[in-house]
């Protein structure tokens, strides 16, 4: 699975009124990748994710998926070319049981079809590590906030996706479910999956990211290996300057 | 008293019988004519008078019904409770063994030798205690053409109908029709009414006149209308186009002048009565320069007004109907439009000359068969008789008046037949009846099953005091009989539009 | 197979699922069966037309209350299907078949309309409060063309489309030579009530049916889990269509008649109110709701009683106050806590 | 033909129009926008403030002053409304659709029941004056100029008090402008009081042109909610504006060409067509439009 492109920007551009959310970004990601886009609040992580959805638009630039230009095409078609999105905010349906949550995914829907063993597998890991009963009959909103995270997570897994972009799944977990999240999410990569998390838990980062890309006034402001960002003097900068 | 034959045999031997036995000679007539050859005439040709020929029937087991539909609420109110007061009012009278005179005309026809008074009588200083400004000519008989009986509310002779007391069963039709539909039902199938009057608009007679004629039930429709139903089991006495519509086109053409502009409202009575102006205007001198019709929705005439002082009319014919629409009169006055106008609609319905300020109705013509400004005797003991049951009513329309006089006719013409078997009313209507109306003379013409009318021409001045311009003692609904109608030799169920007549395609 | 139905059948996707209240269903069902038996004619007419309004008021459930769309001109529908289904019926008098051939034209000119309109609101992505007003804004369009229809040139073959008074002389419906009039008519309402009710909730149970409550809960969610969203608010909006059209069919097939007024401002809001009070997340409580207003309004003005409105309005206020999610869902609940004081009753309960 | 009569009466149509459709509007765009509620006994407000003026102004209160009562009649009864009934349905637009419909069946028919099916009019105060064939009433002329001027009046409201400007940040974030100290449900109380006053004022503005009748609400509903829709809710007063303007520019030439009926129609089709381009409403494409030209020049 380690060959081919999972995900690829060409100079997008996205400007919200006089903001600039998104400046000539060219991002790529190889199937198999577990990446991390850091960067401080405003730096457009979501609106980057919102792109790659097409929940968005972009004013200019192509975005490809497993290389497949999708620039125009509508957000659920992007879905079915076999992407998954959690938002930042969780969006389980929260009047709706575990058991409805977990059944209206459906992996008909995607075109990877051919994969579907191996993404039932990953799912299975999902809600065995996240310790979730498919048949559960608890209304969702109900659950305590990290099952919640964990939740919305595995209902994207069970639309069979081999692409999953994760905003900010740790935002608000204890230092145990957030250590447990990053042990899934690795051993989801494990077996095939390619995952683009927006986190700001650098300890969560660091913990499982190969490669970390930093986002910065819409641009991408430096990418590499996790030991080599956390270390750059000018990715503290920023942090420092904006964030605090 | 040979009363089971009565109805066989309708305005024969029976009414004769009458004459003698109930001693009602020229006494009693209805109208004393004042002129030699017209008084020797109206004796022979005087109507018959009823009161007093049920007294041999039995007290029947339980009450007579009639059943009675108008809008109590919702939209239609204004017009549904004057109505369903008029009924009460009638029911009562009936109750308390009154009658309004009348019965089946005899030889001569109706109104034939009347003439009408060159110089009608006209009434002045608003309000409800109108007073006689001008009577008219002298009542010596010179400048009089007739006069007409001043109290025309008698004793019956009968308590209730034929001994029975009535029963008024009046449900609320809620402004919707299938409420209407539903209430008929419970009328008829549930309650078994003897006689249904019911009915504002055309919409809901026509919900309702299936379930009628499934039924086979008598129904009488007191509603103004565009006119054409030739129902067997349905009696109309409002007035039609050709009673209201022809009078005024040509008074205003003589008047005024030649070029009319119609305004009309967008659905079934405002687009017919146009087409009746359409094919008539040229027969009187007439020719129509602009036409617009107005959906019911509309509240804001600017547009319109325009329209019309583009065209440039003599005058305009506004049949305008509903709320909505009567907003027209204060805007085209704001505007300064001072056109004369014409009507069949306003004033007598929904009073605007009293609910608008001067001079919204300034020069207004409008041709009605009754208006609660209706200077005569008669009327003036109506309307007091009226206010006296419903002393807080605002108005006495032309349609309560129809009302009025129809649970009246009803239940002359069940003593007629001698029972309330509804077939046997049905025939008993049929037999030529007249009713001495607050209005004036009414005829019921058998073949069509609508009423002769008397139609005056009622005129708001610029501080919308009513005067009377011109009067038509008796005009006949004759539209339907020029197409072959005749519900007595042939059944029909069915509602012409004067498309189906050659006549107005031309 | 049968365990699928029942599975799909007693979901809980509408209150009651226990045994005791498939047995109290059944009850009642048998209770409308028998019900004729016992009354005049007149009554059992009075009874069909309550029961010919359900299906209006479960499209309005499903659409509003499933699928969180809420239509205000749904009557538009019950309009177009009664006059097609009056201007192809009253063309065909006499021939048998005409009523069938009436039915189907009817429902496919209201799928046409219903089709084309939603096309327009759905995939322009329109705001969700828009949606009520620019259905009622077709519905008044209708309603003023239909109004202005009173003459000669309003003809469609025989039949006069009759503007404000209205179509009348409709034929009642019929198979080859049966007539379905009072009786068998009240029977054939109750038939295809049932049908629709336990269709619906069929439906609902299904996969189908939870992805439309999935896009009630959150239309981006869904979507971002592959679904066509507007894909799916479309088949539902043509199909509680449909349902608003079975309603009109049998409307001017019970009264022979159907004017302007049916698709006006006042006739829109009804059905909107039998959902609000019964409960709108609830087909069952819709069903009730709409069989006991309509009852009540029937009643009040049969007694010519000119506060009607005024209670009706009064009784719309404090549902809205006291019981935001419909008095018969929160009675069920009151129920389903006192027999069962364990398991919730309603699972999809109501998004506020 | 006289061609400058006619295009100045067009003018004059136009106008009127347009302050026909914003008169029946303004209260209604006020709660939508600001409040989310879709308030369908809009009309009956204004039929209460026509009620109100035609009161007083029968029982001698000069017809200008009748039009301010009723401004605070109807405003204090808006206040009672959102205190007692509406208040409860914030962030539940459609219980709001449902609860307004409910009171303005309460409203209509108990007027009716309470005051009879008509009140005496209003004479409409002011003559007319007329050039080439067509004539102008002066009443229209001064509410053409009320329009405007309450354009201007409810621009300075909105940008100059402090109410103002807790509305404008209730609006854009409640939960945010509640935690800086915006007090929100007085906010609200306030902006549904005020929207009521505007219907109110409406209503009494238009009761010399109208019946005073139970029911005579009903004729502002549909065009209110028509010129509401077109407008959006992006920003009130120009959505307002806009869309009273371009509704009127559609009706009245094919009103005026074609009559009444084609007027209507135009106008409801003109109303689905913009909505299907802008769906958002008039009022957020004038936005985005001042927005994208800000841009430019920063």
């Amino acid at each position: 699975m380690s060959n081919g492109i999972a995900l690829e920007t060409r100079g997008v551009n996205k400007r919200f009124g006089g903001v600039v959310a998104a400046n000539d970004v060219n991002l790529r990601v190889e199937s198999g990748e577990l990446r991390c886009i850091i960067g401080p609040n405003g730096a457009g992580k979501s609106t980057l994710f919102a792109l790659l959805c097409g929940i968005q638009r972009a004013d200019s630039g192509q975005i490809f998926i497993h290389e497949h230009d999708v620039t125009r095409m509508q957000q659920f078609k992007r879905v079915r070319l076999g992407v998954g999105l959690t938002f930042q905010t969780n969006r389980a349906y929260q009047e709706l049981s575990v058991k409805q949550n977990l059944a209206i995914p459906n992996p008909g829907l995607s075109h990877t079809s051919e994969r579907h063993e191996l993404a039932k597998e990953r799912l299975e890991i999902a809600l065995n590590g996240f310790d979730l009963d498919p048949q559960d009959e608890t209304i969702a909103g109900e659950l305590p906030h990290h099952k919640l995270q964990w939740l919305e997570i595995s209902m994207v897994l069970a639309g069979y996706p081999d692409l999953v972009l994760i905003d900010e799944p740790t935002a608000g977990m204890s230092r145990d479910e957030t250590d447990r999240t990053a042990d899934i999410l690795k051993e989801l990569n494990a077996n095939g999956l390619t995952i683009i998390v927006v986190e700001h838990d650098i300890h969560f980062v660091k913990s499982v990211a190969q490669k970390v890309t930093v986002l910065h006034q819409g641009k991408i402001f430096m990418e590499g290996n996790v030991a080599d960002v956390t270390a750059d003097e000018e990715v503290k900068k920023i942090y420092l300057g904006h964030a605090h | 008293m040979k009363n089971d034959k009565r109805t066989d045999q309708p305005g024969k031997e029976a009414e004769q019988e009458d004459i003698s036995t109930e001693d009602i000679g020229p006494k009693i007539t209805r109208r004393s004519f004042m002129k030699g050859a017209g008084a020797a005439a109206t004796i022979s040709a005087a109507p018959v008078y009823l009161s007093g020929i049920s007294r041999s029937f039995a007290a029947k087991d339980g009450p007579v019904k009639i059943g009675h539909i108008e809008d109590l609420s919702g939209n239609l109110a204004v017009y549904g409770v004057q109505k369903d007061h008029a009924a009460q009012l009638a029911v009562k009278e009936i109750n308390e063994g009154k009658t309004l005179k009348g019965g089946p005309v005899g030889s001569g026809g109706l109104g034939s030798l009347a003439e009408y008074a060159t110089k009608p009588p006209i009434m002045g200083n608003g309000d409800k205690d109108l007073k006689f400004v001008d009577a008219g000519g002298k009542l010596d008989g010179s400048g009089m053409a007739f006069v007409e009986d001043n109290d025309v509310l008698v004793d019956s002779g009968d308590s209730g109908i034929l001994g029975r007391e009535v029963e008024l069963i009046h449900p609320d039709g809620q402004s919707n029709n299938t409420i209407w539909q539903q209430l008929t039902r419970k009328l008829i199938q549930e309650d078994k009414v003897d006689c249904l009057v019911a009915g504002f608009t055309s919409a809901e007679r026509e919900a309702i006149r299936p379930i009628v004629d499934q039924f086979k039930q008598l129904y009488i429709y007191t509603n103004q209308y565009e006119g054409g139903v030739a129902d067997s089991n349905t009696f109309c006495t409002g007035a039609i186009c050709e009673q209201q519509v022809i009078p005024v086109v040509d008074y205003m053409i003589q008047k005024f002048g030649p070029r009319v502009y119609t305004i009309a409202a967008d659905y079934n009575f405002g687009q017919l009565t146009a087409a009746w102006t359409r094919a008539f205007a040229p027969q009187v001198g007439g020719e129509i320069i602009g036409e617009e019709f107005v959906p019911l929705s509309v509240s804001d005439f600017t547009t319109s007004i325009a329209k019309v002082q583009q065209a440039k009319p003599d005058w305009v014919f506004t049949l305008l109907v509903g709320s909505n629409q009567s907003n027209y009169y204060p805007q085209a006055a704001a505007t300064g439009l001072e056109y004369p106008m014409a009507s069949t609609v306003n004033m007598a319905q929904g009073y605007e000359h009293r609910r608008f300020k001067a001079p919204s109705l300034n020069r207004m013509y409008n041709c009605v068969n009754y208006i609660e400004e209706v200077p005569t005797m008669r009327n003036r003991a109506f309307v007091k008789r009226w206010y006296e049951m419903f002393p807080d009513d605002p108005y006495i329309g032309q349609m309560a008046q129809n009302t009025y006089f129809s649970v009246h006719m009803y239940a002359k013409a069940a003593r007629i037949a001698g029972t309330t078997d509804q077939e046997e009313v049905k025939r008993a209507m049929e037999s030529g009846l007249h009713i001495e109306a607050p209005e004036g003379t009414v005829f019921m013409e058998p073949s069509t099953h609508h009423c002769s009318h008397y139609i005056r021409l009622a005129t708001a001045d610029a501080n919308h005091n009513v005067s009377f311009v011109r009067e038509w003692p008796s005009i006949q609904p004759w539209w339907l009989q020029r197409i072959g109608v005749n519900l007595v030799r042939h059944k029909e169920y069915k509602q012409y539009i004067p498309d189906e007549d050659p006549f107005f395609k031309a | 197979m049968t365990n699928k139905f029942f599975q799909l059948i007693g979901g809980d996707a509408d209150i009651g699922s226990s045994k005791l209240f498939w047995i109290g269903f059944v009850i009642v069902v048998v209770l409308f069966c028998l019900y004729p038996t016992q009354v005049s004619e007149f009554r059992a007419s009075n009874v069909a037309y309550y029961l010919l309004n359900i299906p209006l008021g479960l499209g309005i459930a499903l659409l509003w209350g499933y699928c969180g769309v809420l239509s205000f001109g749904h009557v538009a529908y019950f309009g177009i299907a009664g006059y097609t289904y009056g201007i192809i019926a009253g063309n065909m008098a006499g021939n048998a078949y005409g009523p069938m051939v009436g039915v189907l034209g009817g429902l496919v000119a209201s799928i046409i309309v219903a089709g084309v309109f939603a096309y327009f609101v759905f995939y322009a992505r329109v705001r969700e409060w828009i949606i009520p007003i620019l259905t009622l804004v077709l519905t008044l369009i209708l309603e003023t063309f239909l109004g202005q229809t009173a003459g000669y040139q309003w003809r469609v073959g025989s039949v006069l489309l009759g503007g404000y008074n209205g179509m009348t002389g409709i034929p009642a419906f019929q198979i080859g030579s049966f007539v379905f009039m009072g009786y068998s008519f009240y029977y054939f309402c109750l038939i295809i009530v049932l049908a629709c009710y336990v269709g619906l909730r069929m439906l609902l149970n299904s996969n189908f049916g939870q992805v439309v409550i999935a896009i009630r809960e959150d239309p981006l969610r869904t979507e971002m889990l592959g679904y066509d969203i507007r894909a799916r608010q479309w088949l539902v909006f043509v199909l509680s269509a449909v349902l608003a059209s079975v309603s009109g069919l049998l409307y001017v097939q019970w009264g022979q008649y159907i004017t302007p007024s049916q698709v006006g401002l006042y006739a829109a809001a009804l059905p909107i109110i039998w959902a609000a009070v019964g409960g709108r997340t609830s087909l069952l409580a819709v069903v009730i709701a709409t069989i006991v207003l309509n009852w009540v309004t029937y009643t009040l003005s049969s007694q010519g009683n000119q506060a009607a409105m005024v209670i009706i309005g009064t009784a719309l206020v404090v549902t809205m106050l006291f019981f935001p999610r419909g008095i018969v869902i929160m009675v069920a609940e009151w129920l389903g806590q006192i027999s069962n004081r364990n398991k919730p009753v309603d699972k999809v309960s109501a998004h506020e | 033909m006289e061609v400058d009569a006619l295009a100045l009466s067009l003018a004059y149509q136009l106008g009127t129009n347009a302050a026909f459709l914003f008169l029946a509007a303004v209260g209604l765009i006020i709660i939508l926008g600001m409040m989310n509620i879709i308030n369908l006994a809009h009309g009956e407000l204004m039929m209460i403030g026509a009620y109100i003026a035609t009161i007083t102004h029968h029982a001698g209160l000069p017809f200008p002053l009748a039009v301010v009562a009723s401004f605070f009649g109807v405003a204090f009864f808006g206040a009672i409304l959102e205190l007692t009934i509406v208040r409860r349905f914030y962030g539940r637009e459609l219980g709001a659709l449902v609860v307004t419909w409910g009171i303005s069946l309460i409203l209509g028919q108990g007027t009716f029941l309470v005051f009879g099916p008509f009140m005496p009019a209003i004479k409409i105060p002011g003559g007319s004056s007329s050039y080439g064939s067509f004539s102008y009433s002066h009443y229209w002329l001064v509410l053409i100029a009320i329009s405007i001027a309450l354009i201007f009046v409810l621009y300075w409201i909105y940008r100059h008090t402090s109410y103002g400007l807790q509305a404008r940040a209730t609006m854009q974030n409640a939960k945010m402008a509640n935690a800086l100290g915006v007090p929100t449900a007085r906010v609200y109380t306030l902006t549904f009081s005020l929207g009521a006053g505007l219907a109110g004022l409406s209503g009494a503005l238009l009761a010399p042109t109208s019946t005073i009748a139970p029911f005579m609400g009903q004729q502002f509903v549909a065009p209110a909610f028509i010129t509401v829709v077109v407008g959006g809710a992006t920003n009130v007063i120009s959505g307002a504006v806009g869309s009273s303007l371009i509704l009127s520019a559609v009706k009245t030439p094919i009103g005026m060409a074609l009559g009444a009926f084609s007027g209507t129609v135009a106008l409801l089709v003109a109303a689905l067509i913009i909505i299907r381009i802008m769906p958002n409403g008039i009022s957020f494409t004038i936005q985005k439009y001042l927005d994208r030209r800000r841009n430019k020049k920063a």
